[in-house]
């Protein structure tokens, strides 16, 4: 894109100077307005934090019985919870990365406040498995480390593979993410006011000078890190799947299961971005960066993957049909039929249905209506993960085992904290750090409007 | 004895605590406590520590004993298994038995004498009873028990008489036989005890009898029963009309549901078929064809034939089945009644009343016997007991009953006892306790003779009293014969050669107006006396599976007309009583019928039975009785939860993979399974000493679900609770799953016992994080408990779904109803107690494989064919259970695996099960 | 004067960062060795008993035989306490009146039993068994060690699980023939390495089943 | 003890003409100071290096795939080898993702490593920070860094026409 094409086709619209982006950058934590929007959205998300803390103590004090688990259904809230997360991490780093390689320039405005999101949601991911434990104090014996026993971790299990998968890509993130940002930290460390803010900066800026010969390094580092992010990405959530794809349960045992995953991640990652990205432009005005062309752009990816994922619910009622399984084919059936079926048909209105309306450009660009839109799609995808876990387990091969999954009040505890917990994260996060790369911005805008 | 002294071994709550901190601990010295270890003082005669010692000893069920083997470690005793030398056990064990050791620990037993409830001395009691019974002769003193058949006791009572001859007793036993005894006077002209040699029949007709339900008899039946079904064996051919199932009725090859009335038409026409002349049998048409063909193959089958009556029965029926019997030259034996009184159960608990609102009664002794819960409330027999100046209650719970007593005194329970009992044909046996009494207690011949004056008197020596006389020879020599055997030698009642009457006319049973009640003793807490016992309160029904209650029997056509669905909350009202508890209906039950189960809705029972279920016993006039008629069915305004443990018995059109059926025919066609295993990418599982393996007989298995509590008894397995229950979860290691499937034109219940399959590809292996879910080398899928971290991921995995998670901790802190510390002395020490958020199931009896391995390794030689048996394969009665070493080609379970019926469950998944099954087979209509 | 940090800051800061990734390493090579040390394991710990009863005394001078009092050794998982009549076998005719042995008269008189404390534990979780162990030819010393020379009784071994592996892996280096079994004084042969194997084979051992877990746990 | 000259210019532009000029010139630039990487300029530079960083996350990246691989058959295999499944002791189809991820994860943190190393960060403090004018070179400045020399500095102004010239000294 170059100035020549008119100030609507620009990805910053409204900026007179590299000064001005600086300061709008840099506003929410220098120089804060309407801040108690910033202040009531803390305080909501601060008692959902507290409630989900109580929710761990009595967990931790009971024993996870105090979940709807019952003898046959023995995974439940944690572990869905625990895909949803992990799914809505994905967003960030393939909108960093993915983007970046393919040289989208509407990435700039999108990727740090993805990036976070996605560190806090894996973080999130990351908490439940622990819930989900019997005995969580002893979470560290799936890692290999030296102990008297000698004994290690038994390396065929999916959950030893998520463990690796998952530290590695939140590891991975972070780099990423920091690595992306000293730049900007640099220019907080500038433009800080108090001696303290500017040596706190200063210190985790590493003293960023913007040598050429650093730009040189950075720029590569950053475009290999963005190389190796791709395949980490789409391995994390198809190990994810494995949980249940590696099994010999009806339903569970799909070769779709890996890439039917990692869409479903990516699209209740960028249904999430979506979500955030109106909070920003909202509560930071950050209208400038975040534009209608953006939350088109976004449309269309979530128009593609709602039809993705019609089509692999499709594949998977046809192979039930097609294997002829008696358990493959009951278990269809009872998911349009049984208890759970109302879940099952807002799974699918929300997934597939509800999206389709981003076949019309107005829909696409009108902001209220693309996040509504997201967060049926968010909620959609929570039913997908909770029916997966479910309705196996309610109907495996023995009848005699069959039941059905009662939540408790706890289970709503824990979703909803977590829920609140994120939210604090990264209201902490815009005060805290740049929600936009300043340095890709300034990039991207002398681009636009030369120099 | 050996006392019971504290276990030596380490709290294991505290180890778990200790594991708990292991984290932290490796930053900060975790201080573990000091332990202590305390050895004997005095090292009890032939005592090992830590090794189990055998005691045979016998438990009544009904009044009628029936000897088994106490097993007991360090003086604790652990677990109950059979006598093979007992003919009413024959090795093999009932619930009841097995959950004897959990009665004897219960922490609610009585402990103390009390007089109106407040803790009182023995003084106290002698006083006031020397004041109630001086200066007489026993004149309006009235003593009750159930049925009385041991030897030392009637001595006791009959001392008792001598000492106040113009007492009056009264035994009445709630699960009683009043029906047969009736049916013996009007065909013998005396009440005699009948015992069908079952394993001599080719054809039995069974009409409304459970012979292999619970009860005195069902072992000796049991085994009986599954000796006809062993390879090779000329099958019999069981014809079953009943109206409610029985687990006969699920065990027939041809069972029609038809009411009481018609039940009675039935016997009228099979007796006309045998030449008696009783006048046309009003047969409705869907009944002909049975009729027709069970008259026919019982002619056919002559001398080898069998016709059986059930207690729900008139005694005309019986009769009438005695003279068909004759008619047919049964096997069936006549054995003079071992119960003292003349008079029926029935009859003595209305005459108790009666006596009792006649203020006859100065005094009232209630031995052992619970007659308030018993009794119909129209008899009041609490108030009546209340008005009495002196009533004393001897038992081993502050029950119903002991509250409408001044006096309660605690009772020695019968594994800490000495005493005697009888089997059904007389067959006496010792009871032999296994340990002091926990409490101050005393044993029911102890009060008796202590009553009489007798107090210094110990019940040891009131046993040996009454067998020094009884027994011919060397006395010393032959006690130590009784205490070793369990039996005592020559013992059992000859049969009587009996003239029969030809019977009388066999009247027209009136249509009963409204539908009629079938009442039948609990198949978990029998007459209400066991309802305190957890382990028997989640101990399932056997075909609705339903646990802590009992529920509302009914047919699915009067279900639909009502339109009740299952577990709705219906209200049965019958006399202006009325009974509320969860509906369920039954496939293949006589419509206009209501099953009910006595034993529930106990009032005292303890903090674990009172209030579970509906008090059945409580409604009618009639006392006691089976069979009741003018009973509204109605939907309740109250609701009462339905509590089970298999939500799903049809089974969805996968019958022919999961409970598979076959006739004898299809049988004869097929051919004999060759043992060859599926192809598989997988590797040959490695050669071990062993290769442990179980078939399980699901044709022989009747469903009495001794394994399921002997496992639970064995292994340390704990109770949930109602609460936990109805939140889907349950520990049973060994499960009974209960299936009804249409086979023919007929409905077919069948039971299949699921342990864990020990797969040798096993799917909850490779799934699980930190190898706690492993394989051994003798081809076991063991759980090591330790290790687990508690993701699930097993059970998850697992297609059988035969693992159990610790939710809670349910064996410690969080047990039911505080049961975890009181059952730490019912622990097997050779088990490890699981805490919370692992997970465990069955390991093959494991300690046992461990023990029998140790013993042959000491001797150098491999573990013999048949040394090793588990826990479930002990108590099953027919035998259904087989277990060994697949290694030795000449193994019962490598044969077994050769059988046309053997097949192994879910099979497609190639998942190569170690416990695989046999078929369930009926005889066809065609062949003979 | 635009500075935020003195010079020195620099080093600082590498040193943090080294800091960083070293630091985690470091803390879990600590725990282990922590975890496997006397320290945790209570390997040599004496703990106070009601009688200062003396191995080295019974055994070493006066050559007691270990199943003289430990009767449960050669039937039993556990070797067994001695009971105090078992004490008294010999102490009602020698030092009969000595002091040490008040708590035991008492007891003998009372038949309330002696309190000792454990000092050889494993978890509960561990099913050890001593008469396998003695039955295979695995003597008291390999796990008690110098019995004969213990004042007062200690722990001779971790007792760790690595511990108990490192024998169940290569039985052949600790087994010895029936008879020395009980033999305080027992060295390693020079020819230890073919009699080992010998034995092992003599005994029909099986090396692979032993390190199932079954073997210790259930 | 090291003193600077800095030549500030507007655009990106100037300061890569700047550059090449410089060197040109031989007077190469030492470094040049910018909000945001200038395509090419480090080229221009006095001694220009290519940064070899790729090939550090390379090997980084083999070398943790080995020993992902190497951990598990070790501990399956060799160390403590138990019958799970009845899966061959050394199933390697299922080992092959934990390497997957330890490649990318070592890869990852060695490369993070070598972008402090070879950048020489972190450097708090660092001689050019004496100039006030560095401030904005991190948010919308272009600063040519050369050594201070009267007569370089005329060239400077001279050729260069940079928006000012700065001084670094202590």
């Amino acid at each position: 894109m170059t100035a020549a094409e008119g100030t609507k086709e620009r990805w910053i619209q409204g900026i007179q100077s590299l000064e001005e982006i600086n300061a709008r950058i840099s506003a929410p934590i220098l120089d804060p307005a309407h801040t108690w929007r910033w202040w009531a959205a803390l305080a909501i998300s601060g008692s959902l934090t507290l409630l989900m803390i109580v929710a761990v103590t009595w967990l931790f004090a009971h024993g996870i019985g105090v979940f709807g688990n019952n003898t046959t259904i023995v995974w439940g809230f944690p572990i869905a919870n625990y895909v949803w997360w992990l799914g809505i991490g994905h967003a960030g780093t393939l909108i960093s990365a993915l983007l970046l390689l393919t040289r989208q320039k509407w990435r700039g405005s999108l990727n740090r406040f993805a990036e976070a999101m996605t560190l806090f949601a894996a973080s999130m991911a990351g908490l439940f498995p622990i819930f989900h434990l019997g005995r969580p104090y002893y979470l560290y014996w799936i890692t290999p480390y030296p102990n008297v026993q000698g004994l290690w971790p038994q390396w065929r299990s999916a959950l030893v593979w998520d463990l690796w998968a998952v530290g590695t890509y939140i590891t991975f993130s972070a780099l990423f993410w920091y690595v992306g940002l000293v730049p900007d930290l640099a220019m907080l460390r500038e433009r800080a006011r108090s001696l303290w803010a500017r040596r706190l900066y200063g210190a985790f800026a590493l003293g960023w000078r913007g040598s050429a010969r650093h730009w040189e390094i950075h720029e590569r580092f950053y475009r290999y890190m963005a190389a190796l992010a791709v395949p980490l990405v789409v391995s994390v959530h198809s190990i994810v799947s494995l949980d249940f794809a590696a099994s010999l349960e009806p339903g569970w045992a799909d070769t779709i299961y890996p890439p039917y995953f990692v869409i479903g991640a990516l699209y209740s990652g960028f249904a999430m971005v979506v979500v955030l990205a109106a909070a920003l432009r909202w509560g930071c005005s950050f209208e400038p960066f975040i534009t209608h062309r953006h939350f088109d752009a976004i449309a269309r990816v979530l128009l593609t993957a709602s039809i993705v994922m019609g089509i692999s619910y499709a594949t998977e009622w046809l192979w039930a049909w097609y294997g002829g399984e008696r358990p493959e084919r009951h278990l269809v059936a009872f998911l349009f039929t049984g208890p759970y079926a109302p879940l099952y048909y807002g799974q699918l209105l929300f997934n597939v249905v509800v999206p389709q309306a981003f076949w019309s450009p107005r829909v696409r660009t009108n902001i209220a209506a693309v996040v509504v839109i997201s967060i049926l799609i968010n909620v959609g995808m929570w039913l997908e993960r909770i029916l997966i876990v479910w309705s196996t387990l309610s109907r495996d091969y023995l009848p005699s085992a069959w039941r059905i999954f009662l939540p408790t009040f706890w289970d709503w505890a824990l979703l909803f904290g977590s829920l609140g917990a994120f939210m604090f994260l990264f209201l902490l996060f815009v005060r805290i750090l740049p929600a936009m790369p300043a340095h890709e911005l300034r990039k991207l805008w002398i681009e636009e409007n030369g120099s | 004895m050996p006392s019971l002294k504290p276990q030596s071994d380490l709290d294991r709550r505290v180890a778990l605590k200790l594991l708990a901190t292991a984290m932290a601990a490796t930053m900060a010295r975790c201080s573990r406590p000091e332990e202590e270890i305390v050895p004997y003082a005095k090292m009890p005669e032939g005592l090992v520590a830590g090794e189990p010692m055998r005691f045979a000893t016998t438990l009544a069920l009904s009044g009628y004993g029936r000897g088994f083997v106490g097993i007991s470690i360090d003086g604790r005793p652990i677990k109950i298994e059979g006598n093979p030398k007992h003919p009413f056990s024959l090795g093999a064990t009932d619930i009841f038995a097995e959950a004897e050791v959990m009665s004897l620990y219960d922490p609610d037993r009585s402990t103390a004498i009390r007089h109106d409830e407040a803790i009182a001395t023995w003084d106290a009691f002698s006083a006031d009873w020397g004041q109630a019974t001086r200066a007489q002769n026993g004149h309006g003193l009235a003593l009750v028990t159930n049925r009385v058949v041991s030897p030392t006791t009637l001595a006791r009572i009959a001392a008792f008489k001598n000492r106040y001859p113009s007492m009056r007793w009264y035994r009445y036993e709630p699960v009683h036989d009043d029906a047969a005894r009736a049916g013996a006077r009007l065909a013998f002209g005396r009440v005699v005890t009948s015992l069908p040699r079952w394993s001599e029949a080719d054809v039995v007709l069974s009409l409304g009898a459970d012979p292999l339900g619970h009860g005195p008899d069902e072992l000796r039946m049991a085994r009986a029963y599954a000796s006809r079904r062993v390879l090779g064996a000329k099958r019999q051919r069981i014809h079953a009309a009943e109206a409610v199932w029985t687990l006969t009725g699920a065990a027939a090859d041809f069972r029609i549901p038809t009411t009481p009335a018609v039940i009675v038409e039935i016997a009228r026409a099979v007796a006309n078929a045998c030449g008696a002349n009783l006048g046309s049998p009003q047969i409705p048409e869907d009944a002909e064809h049975f009729v027709e063909r069970a008259s026919r193959e019982l002619m056919a089958a002559r001398g080898k034939a069998l016709v059986l009556a059930g207690e729900s029965q008139p005694a005309e029926v019986h009769a009438i089945c005695h003279w068909i019997n004759a008619q047919l030259g049964a096997p069936v034996d006549h054995l003079p009644s071992q119960d003292a009184v003349e008079n029926d159960h029935a009859f003595e608990l209305v005459a108790l009343a009666d006596d009792l609102h006649a203020h006859r009664f100065r005094s009232v002794i209630v031995a052992d016997a619970n007659p308030v819960y018993d009794a119909p409330d129209s008899l009041h027999l609490a108030d009546g007991i209340a008005s009495v100046p002196f009533s004393a209650h001897i038992g081993l719970y502050c029950d119903e009953t002991a509250m409408a007593c001044h006096w309660h005194l605690p009772l020695s329970h019968a594994l800490e006892s000495w005493g005697d009992s009888r089997a059904l044909d007389g067959t006496a046996s010792i009871v032999q306790p296994l340990i002091q009494t926990l409490y101050p207690t005393r044993t029911r011949d102890e009060y008796l003779a202590w009553l009489v004056g007798e107090d210094v008197a110990k019940a040891y020596d009131l046993v040996r009293k009454t067998w020094q006389s009884n027994v011919p020879g060397d006395f010393e020599a032959n006690w130590r014969k009784a205490l070793n055997d369990g039996v005592i030698a020559n013992t059992a009642a000859t049969p009587l050669a009996l003239s029969l009457k030809r019977p009388a006319d066999l009247p027209r049973a009136a249509t009963p107006r409204g539908m009629s009640l079938a009442m039948s003793p609990d198949p978990s807490v029998w007459d209400g006396r066991f309802a305190n016992n957890a382990w028997l309160q989640e101990c399932s029904e056997p075909f609705t599976k339903q646990v802590w209650g009992n529920a509302i029997r009914i047919a699915p056509g009067d279900a639909e007309r009502l339109g009740i669905a299952d577990e709705d909350t219906v209200d049965v009202e019958i006399d202006g009583k009325t009974i509320t508890a969860p509906a369920i209906s039954m496939p293949g039950q006589a419509d206009g019928v209501i099953g009910l189960h006595w034993g529930q809705g106990r009032l005292r029972a303890g903090r674990i039975g009172t209030g579970v279920g509906a008090r059945v016993c409580g409604i009618g006039a009639h006392p006691l009785a089976r069979l009741l008629d003018g009973a509204v069915l109605r939907k309740s305004a109250r609701s009462v939860p339905f509590r089970s443990t298999q939500a799903h018995t049809r089974l969805e059109g996968r019958a022919e993979d999961i409970f598979q059926i076959a006739t004898l025919n299809e049988l004869g066609h097929a051919n004999a399974g060759t043992g060859r295993r599926p192809p598989s990418l997988l590797p040959v599982p490695p050669k071990g000493d062993y290769a442990w393996a179980m078939v399980v007989d699901t044709d022989a298995c009747i469903g009495c679900n001794a394994c399921v509590v002997a496992c639970q008894a064995e292994n340390n397995v704990p109770v949930v609770g109602p609460e936990e229950i109805s939140q889907g979860r349950d520990m049973h290691w060994l499960r009974v799953d209960a299936y009804t499937r249409p086979h023919g034109y007929i409905e077919r219940r069948g039971f299949q016992p699921v342990p864990c399959m020990h797969c040798e590809y096993a799917p909850c292996e490779p799934v699980c994080p930190v190898e706690a879910s492993v394989h051994d080398h003798e081809g076991l899928n063991v759980q090591v408990y330790n290790r687990c971290i508690g993701t699930r991921f097993c059970e998850a995995n697992c297609p059988y779904k035969v693992r159990r998670f610790n939710w809670f901790d349910y064996s410690g802190d969080q047990a039911y109803a505080g049961e975890g510390e009181a059952l730490k002395a019912q622990h097997n020490p050779d088990v490890s107690a699981r805490g919370r958020g692992v997970m465990e199931k069955c390991n093959y009896c494991l300690q046992r494989i461990s023990r029998a391995r140790k013993a042959a390794e000491k001797e150098n030689r491999k573990i013999a064919e048949g040394e090793m048996i588990t826990a479930c394969q002990a108590a099953c009665p027919t035998r259904a259970i087989h277990f060994g070493d697949l290694n030795r080609t000449d193994s019962d379970v490598s044969n077994l695996r050769k059988a046309p019926q053997h097949y192994v469950l879910l099979e497609e998944l190639n998942t190569r099960p170690r416990t695989t099954y046999l078929k369930r087979v009926f005889n066809s209509d065609d062949q003979g | 004067m635009a500075q935020l940090f003195r010079p020195g800051a620099n080093s600082i800061a590498v040193a943090v960062i080294v800091a960083l990734f070293a630091a985690p390493v470091a803390a879990v090579a600590l725990t282990y060795a922590l975890w496997d040390s006397p320290y945790a394991t209570d390997q040599n710990l004496t703990r106070a008993q009601p009688v200062p009863f003396s191995h080295a005394h019974h055994v070493g001078d006066l050559g007691l035989d270990c199943r003289m009092c430990h009767t449960g050794v050669e039937q039993a998982a556990s070797a067994g306490i001695p009971s105090t009549h078992i004490c008294m076998t010999c102490h009602s005719k020698i030092w009969t009146n000595a002091r040490m042995l008040a708590p035991v008269r008492a007891s003998y008189a009372s038949g309330k039993p002696l309190h000792w404390q454990r000092v050889n534990r494993v978890p509960d979780y561990v099913f050890f068994d001593h008469s396998i162990h003695v039955a295979k030819g695995i003597g008291c010393s390999v796990c008690h060690g110098p019995v004969q020379k213990m004042a007062l009784m200690r722990q001779a071994q971790p007792l760790t699980m690595g511990w108990c592996l490192e024998c169940h892996r290569h039985p052949q280096k600790y087994i010895r023939p029936q008879d020395d079994v009980f033999d305080m004084y027992w060295r390693t042969p020079f020819d230890q390495p073919e009699q080992g194997a010998r034995l092992v084979r003599q005994y029909l051992i099986h090396t692979d089943h032993l390190t199932d877990c079954s073997i210790c746990h259930r | 003890m090291s003193e600077y000259l800095l030549a500030e210019f507007e655009t990106a532009q100037d300061a890569l003409t700047a550059a090449r000029r410089a060197q040109e010139n031989g007077r190469a630039a030492e470094d040049v100071l910018s909000h945001m990487p200038i395509e090419g300029i480090a080229e221009y530079l006095a001694r220009p290096r290519r940064p070899a960083i790729g090939w550090v996350m390379f090997v980084a990246g083999a070398l943790g795939a080995a020993a992902g691989y190497f951990m598990q058959w070790y501990s399956a295999v060799v160390d403590y080898p138990v019958v799970s499944g009845n899966r061959p002791l050394n199933s390697w189809p299922a080992f092959l993702l934990v390497p997957y991820e330890t490649t990318i994860l070592s890869a990852a943190v060695v490369g993070f490593l070598a972008w402090m190393a070879m950048n020489g960060l972190p450097k708090p403090h660092h001689p050019l920070f004496f100039a006030k004018i560095t401030e904005r070179a991190v948010q919308d400045r272009y600063l040519l860094v050369f050594p201070r020399d009267t007569a370089l500095a005329a060239w400077i102004a001279e050729n260069l026409k940079p928006r000012r010239l700065h001084e670094v000294r202590e």
